[in-house]
């Protein structure tokens, strides 16, 4: 469904990942500057890894041996990054059709489940934090991607938000076949959401958990991690 | 195209031209249509193929670059008046017993010697009382008569090599010497039709720029008879 | 000819601004592509493009008007072509907006290059992941953006329009009602002393042009602040 | 002078670099001021202010010459009282600068300006935040990242001041070794028949050095990038 | 030790806080969009309401009656806001040293804390989202301020670093009297650090709870408030 290999360098740092994954949610899991974001720039063809196979579904979007490379906007993706990226020109209504097809549906599901109606016709400079993350995960789900890549989509979110889209990742996970690359720090978000677990340090992938394995490996881990990053 | 007469004809025309053209197209009834730029221009106008009719120059070699250019017939070149070379000061400047001292004591303006002919002029006049070597070093040249001549007006010079009809507009300023015509070549506007096949209309202009209305015009400008003979 | 009642002076005026108008319309376009272009990726190319664009800036015009004459004459290598198809630059209004337009690109260009260059890139990269076509990207975010640059570079261009005297003089001459625009006319008026109360009313009237193309400007981009702060 | 051996020629090229270069050593500080000015808010006083800058481009060249004449001639306002204190602009390459300066100075202002409205605001608030006084803030964050904009006005700007031909020639008018800049001598040269191949030479010469002025431009803007993506 | 009375309004959002807190950390709780962070801003002299009154020990920063209003330099601030945002131009070094007086003390300890050693010298662009927070939390302790505001400063990191910089901010609140205001969503980190909680909906604070209460208040609100911001 998904596969990932690739080894690259940015600047002095190298990455290295062996991802294969099926349906549903995966997880990256990993301390800050470990590589996340760097892997799913690399999925999203914004990166480009000296050696590399990306696979989504059917269609290959890198093979490095096979010279192809699809350029991002063929990638048919819905990415929502570290910090919210929306268009200063562009109202928040714009903003979240920017992607949309012509005959789009789901509108309606996806304004009333973010929470976006007092802010719809703001321009995003006036929107909170926490707003502008909403606009900009409804944007790229409504681009109906075959592929979603949320880099910590839920950070500045409350409680009670993040009660309303847990869920409707929960539903997009069981009821369609779109593949969730989903990098975050909250365990309790990772073991409600991720199907498989892949946890990465220092631009390598060291361990492929499922959620009961993650749950149990996250306690001892952290004061050895919390040494382990101290020096 | 056009059915009125083009003329290119130098800036330092301006006046007594339009004058001319004023009087010419109430008599006549056709209209006259003058463009008045820096000989050079126009020069290399006609050699790019501009529709013009006539072409009035004060500098005979000009004249014979389009002449050699087939722009116009040698034979056709007529000289259309004459002028004189004047040192001109400010009205408030009592009589100046002393000339050449104008040249030696402080900055005075006349054209470029090496390409416009009133400063060649100039020159001529000066190397004739041999004063052209200590004269140079407080030479203001400027590009065309005008701009000389305005810079006398304001004062910033104290005195000015021009032509008498220049002198003679400008009521800041008035002729104070004459240089005798034989210190350097004859000054001489020359005038020429265009083309092969001279219209009606234009031989009908030519003959009244040489007409007795039009001299008279021209002498209450200042300007001399032309020497019937070119240079 | 030094009241404004007279029609001749009308007359200039709109030829000044037909000329300047034909200019920037022909030549915006153009300045957005070689703006993009500049603003992209590459060195020795760009800088010599660069360098050509800048060129009309740097010569005196006097030689881009001879330029333009040995070009675009009746029997210049383009000209005579453009004859043939009954196009005819030389000494018509149309030669005059050819010149202003040459003249002010490089002005035009500067500014425009400069708010492309200074866009977020991940802008650029968010619109791809939406799936947003090369164009798309361009006429949807890159553009839109750049709209204070391209002001700033109309600004420019159309003030310098306004203003060219050295290549139309050079190019298409001096003929009244032809290609006789503003700064011409003042140029004619100065030559005489007589002419110089109505140099004045023209120059008066020019700057009063520019009062208000500036004020429009201003105006623009104003709006357009206040439309992304809505 | 036909001849690149001829030191008239030399002569002549440095001349215009040194009255370029004083112009832009002494407009480019005014020019960082009125951009940032400029760039500030307010309206009317702005636009009014925007349209005075303006102005050099708008005029005819001769205007602004004839109008520098009046002001800074020896008998001008303030050229007479500069003429106490020794100061003369009159017929010397001084007087060249101020021109070429004094045209330039619109070209030159523009860029900048539009660097500082592109900046992001809540970069000088942060600034504000960590105690940083208005100029601490203007000369550590607003003034470095207007970088590009100040290269973009500094290269427009040194090329019309290379350029620079109507309002030098009328305001310090045509004196080989002290006023005449390459456009004066390539004009000069090509007021009479016989000075084309010279003229040429001189042309040349002046595309030349545009070339390596742009050249440099590119590279400084360049390894600005370049710093920024260490 | 920190008093913030204020009213005012932004675009149609209106905002009032009254907040009495000693030393220590007073956190502020509330759904996205609530008006946290414009309670900062105005604290910071980022955003001026209508009316207000706010001190910070003994010096008052703003006092619209009595029209003091001190400009946000001179409010020796340390803020850390929802996104990081670093000076592009200026290496991690310097964007760390931009607040710092000259004898400054305890920058090992920071970038250790921080665990910034490996990026010291790199620019902005290439930081990772976690490394950007931790230099802009960095460069605000270095300004040694007289109040931190800490708009969701650990959103962004793993448990391992949060691990190493709440132990830090609790040595802050204890061992000094610089008063932290602090913006989360995470109950734990509230808990942990908070000796006061303002909770604050639709712009007004709505409850002053102490961490006990506000742990009580919180299992059951989830559900209720869910549901209110459902709509
Ligand atoms: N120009 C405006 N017009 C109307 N409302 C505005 C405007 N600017 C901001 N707001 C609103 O002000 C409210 C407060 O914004 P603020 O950034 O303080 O929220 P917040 O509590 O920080 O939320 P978050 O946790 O998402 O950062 C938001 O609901 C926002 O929509
Ligand atoms: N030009 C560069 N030179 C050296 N290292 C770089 C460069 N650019 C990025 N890096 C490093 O690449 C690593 C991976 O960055 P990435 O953004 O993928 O981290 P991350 O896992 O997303 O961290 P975070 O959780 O903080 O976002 C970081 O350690 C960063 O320092
Ligand atoms: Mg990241
Ligand atoms: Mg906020």
């Amino acid at each position: 469904m998904l596969t990932v290999k690739l080894e690259g360098t940015i600047g002095t740092f190298s990455v290295t990942a062996d991802i294969e994954a099926g349906v549903g949610v995966t997880a990256i899991y990993g301390p800050s500057g470990a590589g996340k974001s760097t892997i799913l720039r690399a999925i999203a063809g914004l990166w480009e890894p000296e050696r590399g196979y990306i696979q989504v579904g059917e269609n290959v979007l890198l093979d490095t041996n096979a010279e192809i490379n699809l350029s991002t906007e063929k990638r048919r993706l819905g990415v929502v990054f570290q910090e919210p990226i929306l268009f200063p020109h562009l109202s928040v209504r714009a903003n979240l059709a920017f992607g949309m097809k012509k005959h789009e549906t789901g509108w309606d599901g996806v304004v009333s489940m973010l929470d976006l109606g007092d802010v719809i016709d703001r321009m995003p400079r006036h929107l909170s934090g926490g707003e502008a993350q909403r606009v900009a995960l409804g944007r790229a789900i409504l681009s109906d991607p075959q592929i979603l890549l949320l880099d910590e989509p839920l950070t500045g979110l409350d409680d009670a938000r993040r009660a309303h889209v847990l869920p409707y990742l929960e539903r997009l996970r069981d009821e369609t076949t779109i593949p969730i690359v989903y990098v975050s720090h909250h365990r309790d978000e990772i073991l409600q959401l991720a199907d498989l677990i892949f946890t990465i340090e220092q631009g390598t992938v060291t361990s492929e958990l499922t959620p009961g394995e993650f749950d149990k490996a996250m306690r001892p881990n952290v004061v050895t991690r919390q040494d382990g990053a101290g020096k | 195209a056009r059915d009125a007469v083009l003329v290119f004809a130098p800036a330092s025309m301006t006046d007594v031209l339009n004058d001319l053209r004023d009087l010419y197209q109430q008599k006549s009834g056709n209209s006259i249509v003058i463009s008045f730029a820096g000989t050079q221009h126009l020069a290399r106008q006609l050699d790019a193929g501009a529709p013009a009719d006539l072409f009035i120059t004060a500098d005979r070699d000009w004249m014979d670059w389009a002449a050699e250019r087939d722009l116009i017939k040698q034979q056709r070149i007529v000289p259309l008046a004459g002028n004189r070379l004047v040192v001109a000061v400010r009205n408030e400047v009592e009589n100046w017993a002393d000339i050449d001292g104008l040249f030696t004591q402080d900055y005075f303006a006349m054209a470029e010697p090496d390409s416009v002919p009133a400063g060649r002029y100039a020159r001529q006049a000066l190397q004739h009382r041999g004063l052209w070597q200590k004269a140079k070093p407080r030479a203001v040249f400027g590009d065309n008569v005008r701009t000389t001549l305005r810079r006398l007006a304001r004062g910033e010079v104290t005195s000015a090599i021009v032509y008498g009809t220049d002198a003679a507009i400008e009521s800041r300023v008035r002729s104070l010497f004459v240089f005798p015509p034989d210190s350097h070549d004859a000054i001489t506007y020359w005038l020429a039709a265009t083309g092969d096949a001279v219209p009606e209309k234009v031989t009908a202009f030519i003959q009244f720029l040489n007409g007795p209305e039009a001299g008279a015009i021209f002498a209450s400008a200042g300007f001399t008879p032309p020497p019937q003979k070119g240079d | 000819m030094s009241s404004l009642a007279d029609p001749a002076i009308w007359g200039i005026v709109l030829l000044s601004l037909q000329v300047s108008c034909m200019a920037m319309i022909v030549a915006l376009p153009l300045a957005i592509i070689v703006g993009k272009v500049l603003a992209g990726p590459g060195f020795f190319g760009k800088a010599f493009l660069s360098a050509l664009v800048h060129l009309p800036l740097v010569l005196p015009p006097v030689v881009t008007g001879y330029a333009l004459l040995v070009l675009f004459g009746r029997r210049g290598w383009i000209g005579s072509m453009l004859d043939q198809i009954g196009i005819g630059f030389t000494f018509s209004w149309t030669g005059a907006a050819l010149a202003a337009g040459i003249m002010a690109f490089p002005l035009i260009v500067r500014p425009i290059r400069l708010a492309f260059e200074s866009q977020d890139a991940r802008l650029n990269e968010m619109a791809a992941t939406l799936g947003a076509s090369r164009a798309k990207r361009f006429f949807k975010v890159a553009l839109p953006l750049a709209w204070p640059g391209i002001i700033a570079g109309l600004v420019l261009g159309f003030a310098k329009a306004l203003g060219e005297f050295g290549a139309t003089i050079t190019f298409v001459s001096n003929i009244p009602g032809e290609t006789q625009t503003l700064s011409l006319a003042i140029y004619t008026l100065l030559q005489s002393p007589r002419g110089d109360s109505a140099a004045l009313t023209l120059i008066v009237l020019s700057v009063i042009l520019s009062f208000a193309a500036i004020l429009a400007s201003e105006w623009m981009a104003n709006s357009n602040r206040r439309r992304l702060e809505r």
